[in-house]
């Protein structure tokens, strides 16, 4: 420790210690952890955090250093080598600290939020472990080390949804399969990436690919990867269900934050550094439609929730859309837009599951139905939702506004369907926040009353827990009022492409900030129109949730039946019940027809010799014939 | 003791040792399960032993000249090394496993004489150089596949085991049949004396049918599921470790070092790979019989090194290589997890199981890490050897074949993830059962660990993989 | 002296023939079966045809059928009631009678047509071939001929001792 | 003097041994014969198996390796004689002639109380008929012993005067019967062309037929030797007494005649006038006939496949072992039919197995029919590995050297036969024959399955394993059948240099 505050200060130019105590650390103190006697809270707690608080120092330490690339020989297979490669520049450097604060709130929110639950210690564990492996694809400088500990993450993915219910595990199942059809797409991707720069797998030199022919098999599989990762439509719908049963702290962390600061990375590293996506082509349609595709829909299910955690988990989804949009244009003010969202995201997302789980614990339930105004006993939590709520919706001065112009600002330049459709998404998002807003927090006191003794009134959650919450606020504040610091140090990272153009400060064009603006004004009176409606905030969206058309969509959509992965699993299961008929078909050649064949061959020859002496003279004589004839034909 | 000497003593001593089992059993019982260990421990350490010299590119031999080429050899080079070392460490682990695992059974004395002796027929097979002593290796290996499958005597376990050898032996005549045809080709069947002939079609189709026969692919693999009646350990000796990889093994002998076969055969095994991969891929989501279940994982594993070995690309078959070593880690450990299960909840049917991971807690955590390695999951090794070997397809200017088995890894990950699920979690239907015996969870445990740590210094079984290769003067230098 | 030796020979075969036929045990129908085959080669060997007179000793023939007849024999034994046998053996009692009869016309047509008994040569220097012929060039047929004896002397125990015990013990 | 060293022993063992053999159980009183005489019996055959061996050695210390001589003195050498002949092939028919009666004797010793003397009696005359059948060099004293061994053969059947003994013994008789009158005509017909029937001079006629003045009726002189010889070694489709006569056989019968009785008359036979490889001297009647040699290889194709197939269908132990001899004759046919050395050498190794694996099998249905008192494998109780552990792995290792699993020696005489098929230029019939074997290994896991490699269950509590003379005959053949396999390689050095490759 002392050595790392040492090398902080003297801001040496090598900091490989520096890596591998990101690398490193998390995963010994991870096995440390859980290791630990069992009842050692206390010890496992100060662990984990010590192992945050190190890791976000070094990570500190690495974006304050200069850029460099360390490597040395990994593997050696064939003619087939693979250097283990890791490099700093200012890109991963930025993902490590956003991840590595986010991690450090979290995790301080977590020894808090799991004090109490059994399994504490695997999941401090897991935590930590994803941490090294998250920090090891942020730091990959080679294609394969970099697939390593991508593909990695399901493991301690799976493990912390499972950790949450044991009983049912679905969710996790789910998330592992989605997940692994993104990494295996990917795996390919890489493939044919490898292949196609001439066996270059070094991230740094490998010169950007033109999208022709086998090309853009390896652009999309390797985008369907990072896109899986950060969980846009298709490989969406595990989200929803991990809501339901992983730990808080999880979703805040991996589909809040962690998943889609990777996601984007690699996605803009694709669309950037290894392919060259070109402005208007077809791909970059393509990734404008998946972008809009999961703004729309996933926004869409969101409005209709009716529990705080799955709503927030659908708006998980529906925020990436944004972010593909923006990398899809392949426009510079869209990737800066992007990244830029990719980072907002991540703080209010982390900040609005936070405050979710804040309320799961004072009430027991997230179900909005059963919660109002619980402004009146958490003011905290509350100031701290809403301020990520407002940011989430677009509204000024915080970050998301200012993240989201810059996105429309790129749609509407490829083309003015996109711009509209994400418009759209952004009123359904702040119509949904509206209403979970309004129903949680304000309104009357409300909170189930289920058993008396375990659940006293709501109380403000501990300090602990609403500390990192307020930060995440803060942070919404700072980097909406104050966007040029980040958008600096992203505009620096995307380099040449950049030049000439500089995102930060107000919006460029104040017409595209007053339609915004109309949209968001737009939503309240649609969230009054509904209030009034029904009365009741949690169902002020319901005059559309049950619009004529709408409503049997919904319907659907909530049965799952919209679901790609149960599209997956019935496919996959169809097919499996062909292959096992075509496996027991075969087996059936074995373990029947060539049995009977034999026995009822058998049964005639042996029919054959039925004990009569003159049959058998007649054989003789059929035998000589035969050898008559024989000796004849080949005389 | 000279260099030949060693390659004898590995071969042999588990081979006639395990003729002594049966009379040591008589004396005691601790005496004979420790002889079967050693024995099958000294095929380990004389493999070591011969190690350097196979890397140094100076393999050991030794040669008996036997008329009508039926010359006898044994020849340590570096692919023979590697696949003995494998082989006898996990026959080592499996014997260590069985201490526990057959202590309540009887016939104990012939369970380990054919596991050891199955030991010393591998040994012989790895090594030999003549085509007819392969044959004979083959054969006794199907000899103690036959025992031990229908080790349990009962009526459909006997048939089973039939059905096991009838495939085997009847895909090892086929593949003789092919070796007469390389007999009228070239007058030998000393490999050492063959130069690289260019074996015709129906030579490979014969051999390729007993190769399919033994390492259970498509369409003759069904017996590989029917032996899960098999004891536990032998199942796992059987499918995973030792005996499928028969088969792999001799592909790889006669089709990277001794024969050229035509070109089309790159493409054709390939194909067959993949259909045997899908379609137990499948199977295995559908059966609920979790040695099954895995018996068809291994079906659809061993089409993956099919297709690294087949694909002609020197990074497949390297993959191919090392996907040999690494399945047999994770496989073996994922049959020695489902004896433990079967142990200990005495069915083996996982609907009827649920919510074991707090009962077997380390059954659990060793079966995830054997089960994430055959997924091919880093930090795991079977990531490795998957991604090697789908990039082989690919460099064969395939790259629907490397996606059909991208989608085989994906049913690998549903199938192992649904038995992993319903096993290990869900409401808790055996709730007083123990874990294994600490031989069982010991050896499972280093499996499983050896998984990951052959993940993470995933260089070293590499550079083996990569000097077999440099030494078959399949790499430039 | 020859000639009549010959046809003596034919006519004691003829008879020995038709005794094979007339005895109602069957070892002594074998006897005569036997002494039938040794006929035949005396024959054979007094015409010159040394060969085939060897063959016909060493096959012994009679020895042979001794066994095939006596296994159907022995089945149809057991099956046939005793009145039906009684039947069975007058319906051909006439039979030998009339065989001789045939037999001693055949021989005295064969006399009338001119059977030549010039041709047939003369023993003593023959004989010396045949000694040859049995001592040296088929010695090994002579231990084969000690063989079948015995193996027809045994055939004859195995098969039909126990069988007259049977009897006896029935009678008693 | 060597050379009439090993006349005098093999003479004297061979031929007066067994005589000698019948005169001690025939000259001792009665009630004392009856104790000893299948002990005499088993002296004469150890004797005549060190006999075999001590000519071996005698023929390899004295570089000649085949010997004729005269029976009892040795008269100037008359072109065309018949005297006694004796090479490899013989000795290893031979020793296989005094392995199996060994064993037989050995059966009967458990399984033949009140009928062992005139069983060990017609036990030696059988010997004596199988061992002058393989000495001999002249059709017709071929003939001559080839009736004294079916005589003495079928009247071991009836043995036991059980109505189906003589049922099987009738049928035996009669296609015997058939077989010597197809014989003799043949015999006639060669004797007709040649006036001498010494297999050298009737070789040297054969391999040049257009010389023949009646080239038509060669062809039916070979036509009925064919027929002739396919009867007595039961080859589809003559082979029709064979099942029969086996399975109503004593079990000590069946072990004789399964064993050897039917290889050295009809089998024998066949290698000896196919062969003309083995030596110069004695020349093969039918060497140089190439379509001859071509019906023998149909026919013995044709019985490998269907001896194979039919025995799987069968409910009888012995019954099905029966079905299995007619497949393995097959094999030693086919190996012969190719004339080569190698397939010659395969098929006197395959003969030599085919006793050991097959007379051990007998046994072992002898011991199940003396302990449990059937052969029926349906009625058997299961699972009798348990209970007669000998008996199972006896049984299993002749299951796997009859159906070629290596390293046993059925395995590498089989492998020989179809190396030697194949070479001969008939890849076909190669593979079709190495594919038997996995019919071969269907009907012996039926037999394992059904009787030994199972549950037991309590029914069978009171069975015991067999003792005494049964498990010795079980121990020898599986040390024999477990030796000649893992010393092949050593066997095919040594043929090696003899010069034999």
């Amino acid at each position: 420790m002392l050595n790392i505050l040492s090398q902080l200060i003297a801001g040496g130019n090598n900091h490989t210690n520096l890596i591998y105590i990101m690398l490193a650390l998390p995963a010994i103190l991870g096995l440390v952890v859980i290791l630990l006697p069992v009842k050692g809270y206390g010890g496992r707690s100060v662990a984990f955090i010590g192992a945050l608080v190190i890791n976000a120092l070094a990570a500190l330490g690495l974006l304050l250093g200069e850029n460099f690339s360390m490597r040395f020989p990994w593997v050696h297979l064939g003619d087939f080598s693979i250097q283990f490669s890791l490099r700093v520049y200012n890109f991963s450097a930025f993902i490590l600290i956003a991840i590595a604060a986010i991690a450090l709130l979290i995790g301080i929110y977590t020894v808090v939020f799991m004090r109490g639950k059994s399994h504490y210690g695997s999941f401090y564990c897991f935590f930590l472990l994803n941490l090294a492996l998250a920090n090891g694809a942020a730091l990959a400088n080679n294609l394969i080390v970099l697939l390593f500990f991508w593909a990695g993450l399901l493991v301690t993915l799976f493990a912390m949804i499972a950790i949450g219910n044991r009983n049912n595990v679905s969710a996790a199942v789910k998330a592992l399969i989605i997940s692994a059809v993104a990494d295996l797409l990917l795996i390919l991707g890489i493939a044919i990436t490898v292949w196609q720069s001439g066996g270059k797998m070094m991230m740094d030199e490998i010169m950007p690919l033109p999208l022709t022919g086998l090309n853009n098999v390896g652009f999309v599989l390797m985008m369907l990867g990072a896109l899986g990762k950060a969980g846009a439509i298709p490989f969406h719908s595990w989200i929803p269900d991990a809501a339901k049963d992983a730990p808080l702290p999880f979703m805040a962390m991996m589909p809040g934050a962690l998943e889609k600061l990777l996601g984007i990375y690699l996605a803009v590293r694709v669309a950037r550094d290894f392919y060259a996506l070109e402005p208007g082509s077809g791909m970059s349609m393509f990734i404008m439609i998946i972008g809009v595709v999961t703004i729309i829909l996933a926004v869409g299910m969101a409005m209709i929730q009716k529990d705080m955690k799955r709503l927030l988990s659908f708006h998980a989804i529906s925020q990436v859309g944004y972010m593909v949009l923006g990398i899809g244009t392949a426009l510079p003010v869209g990737i800066v837009g992007a990244l830029f969202h990719m980072l907002n995201n991540a703080i209010y997302k982390s900040a609005l599951f936070l405050s979710a789980g804040a309320v799961e614990r004072s009430c027991g339930t997230t179900d909005l139905k059963q919660i109002s105004g619980l402004r009146r006993v958490m003011p905290i939590t509350a100031i701290g939702f809403t301020i990520a709520a407002l940011s989430i919706s677009g509204v000024p001065p915080f970050n998301g506004f200012f993240s989201k112009e810059l996105i429309f600002d790129a749609a509407l330049e490829s083309g003015l369907v996109f711009y509209i459709l994400a418009l759209l998404g952004a009123f359904m998002t702040a119509a949904s926040f509206l209403k979970l807003g309004h129903a949680a927090f304000f309104g009357p006191l409300k909170w189930p009353h289920i058993e008396e003794s375990n659940n006293p009134n709501p109380r403000e959650t501990p300090a602990a827990m609403y500390v990192p919450l307020l930060i995440l606020a803060a942070f919404c504040l700072v980097f909406g009022l104050g966007n040029v610091i980040p958008l600096a140090g992203i505009q620096s990272i995307l380099g040449d492409f950049m030049a000439g153009h500089d995102y930060s400060g107000w919006p460029h064009s104040m017409s595209l900030v007053l339609i915004s603006l109309a949209v968001l004004i737009f939503a309240v009176l649609n969230h009054l129109f509904g209030k009034l409606r029904t009365g009741q905030a949690v169902k002020a969206l319901d005059h559309i949730h049950y619009a004529p058309g709408l409503h049997q969509v919904y319907n659907v959509a909530e049965k799952g039946y919209l679901d790609p992965y149960e599209w997956l699993m019935f496919a996959i299961k169809a097919y499996a019940k062909l292959c096992f008929a075509i496996d027991r078909a075969i087996d059936w050649i074995y373990n029947v027809l060539l049995v009977k064949l034999i026995s009822v061959l058998s049964k005639g020859l042996a029919h054959l010799n039925n004990g009569h002496s003159t049959r058998y003279m007649a054989w003789v004589f059929v035998g000589m014939l035969f050898v008559l004839l024989a000796l004849i034909l080949y005389l | 003791m000279g260099g030949p000497g060693i390659i004898l003593v590995c071969v042999f001593t588990p081979l006639l040792g395990a003729f002594l089992l049966p009379f040591l059993g008589r004396i005691s019982t601790v005496l004979r399960n420790m002889a079967a260990l050693v024995f099958v421990l000294v095929s380990f350490v004389t493999s070591a032993i011969l190690l350097p010299s196979a890397l140094a590119n100076n393999p050991v031999l030794f040669h008996w000249s036997l008329p009508l080429g039926f010359s006898f050899g044994f020849l340590a080079d570096g692919l023979a090394v590697f696949m003995a070392m494998i082989s006898s460490f996990v026959a080592a682990i499996i014997v260590f496993y069985s201490f526990g695992y057959m202590l309540n059974y009887k016939h104990k004395n012939e369970y380990y004489l054919m596991v050891t002796l199955f030991i010393g027929a591998m040994m012989g097979l790895v090594y030999s150089t003549n085509l007819l002593f392969i044959y004979v290796f083959w054969e006794i290996s199907a000899i103690c596949c036959w025992r031990l499958i229908g080790f349990f005597r009962e009526k459909m376990m006997v048939l089973r085991a039939d059905k096991a050898f009838l495939v085997t032996v009847g895909g090892a005549l086929v593949m003789l049949i092919g070796f007469m045809g390389i007999y009228s080709q070239t007058g030998t069947f000393d490999l050492l004396e063959m130069n690289h002939p260019l074996l015709p079609n129906w030579v490979m189709i014969t051999i390729l049918f007993g190769i399919l026969s033994k390492s259970a692919t498509l369409p003759l693999h069904t017996w590989l599921p029917d032996a899960g009646v098999a004891p536990s350990p032998v199942t796992s000796l059987l499918h995973a470790a030792v005996l499928v990889k028969i088969g792999v093994y001799i592909y790889a002998r006669f089709f990277l070092v001794n024969f050229s076969v035509p070109e089309v055969w790159h493409t054709v095994v390939p194909i067959i790979a993949a259909v045997s991969a899908l379609v137990s891929a499948g199977a295995a989501i559908v059966e609920n019989d979790i040695k099954r279940i895995i018996a068809y994982s291994t079906v659809s594993q061993l089409a993956f090194i099919f297709l690294g070995l087949s694909c002609g690309v020197v990074q497949g078959i390297a993959g191919g290589l090392l996907y040999i070593f690494m399945h047999s880690l994770a496989k073996g450990g994922l049959f020695l997890t489902a004896g433990i299960i079967e142990h200990s909840t005495h069915t083996k049917d996982i609907r009827q199981m649920g919510g074991l991971v707090r009962t077997l807690p380390a059954t659990a955590i060793a079966f995830a890490c054997c089960a994430f390695s055959v997924m091919g999951i880093p930090p795991f090794g079977g990531f490795f050897s998957k991604y090697m070997v789908i990039n082989g397809a690919l460099l064969l200017g395939n790259p629907w074949l490397a996606g059909v088995f991208l989608l085989g890894a994906l049913m690998t990950v549903i199938y192992l993830a649904r038995v992993f699920v319903r096993v290990f979690f869900g409401p808790t239907t055996h709730p007083h059962i123990q874990e294994g015996t600490w031989e069982m969870v010991g050896s499972v445990t280093m499996l499983a660990a050896l998984s990951l740590l052959f993940g993470i210094f995933i260089n070293l079984p590499a550079s083996f993989v990569t000097v077999i290769l440099q030494n078959l003067g399949m790499l430039g230098r | 002296m020859q000639t009549f030796f010959i046809l003596l020979c034919l006519a004691l075969m003829i008879c020995s023939a038709a005794a094979v036929m007339m005895f109602r045990s069957l070892i002594k129908a074998t006897v005569c079966l036997a002494i039938t085959s040794v006929l035949i080669s005396i024959v054979l060997f007094l015409l010159g045809a040394y060969w085939a007179a060897l063959f016909e000793l060493s096959v012994c023939a009679g020895l042979i059928t001794v066994v095939f007849i006596s296994t159907i024999s022995f089945f149809s034994k057991e099956r046939r009631s005793e009145e039906q046998e009684r039947d069975h053996h007058s319906r051909f009692r006439l039979l030998p009678y009339l065989m001789v009869v045939c037999g001693l016309a055949l021989l005295a047509l064969l006399v009338l047509s001119g059977f030549s008994m010039q041709s047939i040569p003369a023993l003593p220097p023959a004989f010396a071939e045949f000694k040859q012929i049995l001592w040296s060039n088929r010695q090994v047929d002579i231990l084969a001929q000690i063989a079948l004896i015995l193996a027809g002397s045994f055939a004859v125990i195995v098969l039909f001792k126990e069988i007259n015990t049977n009897d006896e013990n029935k009678g008693a | 003097m060597p050379q009439n060293l090993i006349s005098a022993t093999a003479t004297a063992v061979f031929i007066v041994g067994p005589l000698l053999a019948i005169l001690i159980n025939n000259l001792l009183p009665r009630t004392l014969a009856q104790k000893i005489c299948l002990k005499v019996g088993i002296a004469a055959t150890l004797l005549q198996i060190a006999a075999v061996c001590s000519c071996v050695w005698l023929f390899f210390a004295n570089s000649s390796y085949h010997i004729s001589f005269s029976v009892f003195w040795n008269m100037s050498a008359q072109p065309g004689a018949a005297r006694f002949y004796v090479d490899f092939l013989s000795l290893t028919v031979m020793l296989a002639i005094g392995l199996v009666s060994l064993v037989s004797l050995l059966t009967a010793n458990e399984s033949i109380k009140d009928k062992a003397l005139n069983f060990s009696n017609l036990l030696m005359i059988c010997m004596i008929g199988m061992n002058g059948l393989v000495m001999v060099n002249d059709l017709f004293s071929l003939y001559i012993f080839l009736e004294i061994t079916g005589i003495a053969a079928f009247v071991l059947i009836a043995l036991l005067r059980e109505e189906r003994g003589l049922e099987g013994a009738f049928k035996y008789l009669a296609m015997s019967a058939i077989a010597s009158v197809f014989l003799l005509a043949s015999l006639a017909l060669i004797f007709m062309e040649t006036g001498d029937l010494h297999f050298a001079n009737v070789a040297a006629l054969l391999s040049s037929p257009a010389q023949a003045s009646q080239p038509l009726l060669l062809m039916i002189a070979s036509l009925f030797f064919i027929t002739a010889f396919s009867i007595k070694a039961a080859m589809v489709p003559f082979h029709g007494w064979l099942p029969d006569a086996y399975q109503s056989a004593p079990a000590a019968v069946s072990v004789l005649l399964g064993g050897i009785v039917t290889k050295a008359a009809g089998v024998y036979a066949i290698i000896r006038v196919l062969s003309g490889a083995f030596s110069g001297v004695l020349a093969g009647v039918f060497s140089h006939v190439q379509n001859v040699h071509v019906v023998f290889a149909i026919l013995g194709l044709v019985s490998i496949l269907y001896g194979a197939i039919a025995a799987i269908g069968q409910r009888d132990m012995k019954r099905m072992l029966a079905y299995s001899s007619i497949s393995q004759m097959g094999y030693i046919v086919l190996g012969a039919a190719t004339g080569s050395v190698i397939g010659l050498v395969g098929a006197a190794l395959h003969f030599f197995n085919h006793a050991t694996f097959k007379g051990t099998l007998f046994v072992n249905a002898a011991a199940l029919e003396k302990q449990t008192g059937s052969t029926d494998l349906e009625v058997l109780p299961c699972g009798l590995q348990a209970r007669m552990p000998l008996t199972a792995i006896s049984s299993m290792l002749a299951f796997f050297s009859t159906a070629g699993i290596p390293p046993l020696a059925g395995f590498w005489s089989k492998f020989l036969i179809i190396l030697a098929v194949w070479q001969s230029g008939s890849p076909l019939m190669a593979g079709l024959a190495l594919l038997a074997s996995i019919i071969t290994a269907a009907y012996f896991l039926r037999i394992q399955r059904k009787v030994f490699f199972g549950q037991p269950d309590d029914s069978s509590n009171e069975i015991t394993e067999v003792k005494g003379s049964l498990a010795l005959a079980e121990w020898l053949l599986s040390i024999i059948t477990v030796g000649c396999g893992l010393l092949f390689p050593a066997l095919l050095l040594l043929m090696q240099s003899k010069g034999l490759f």
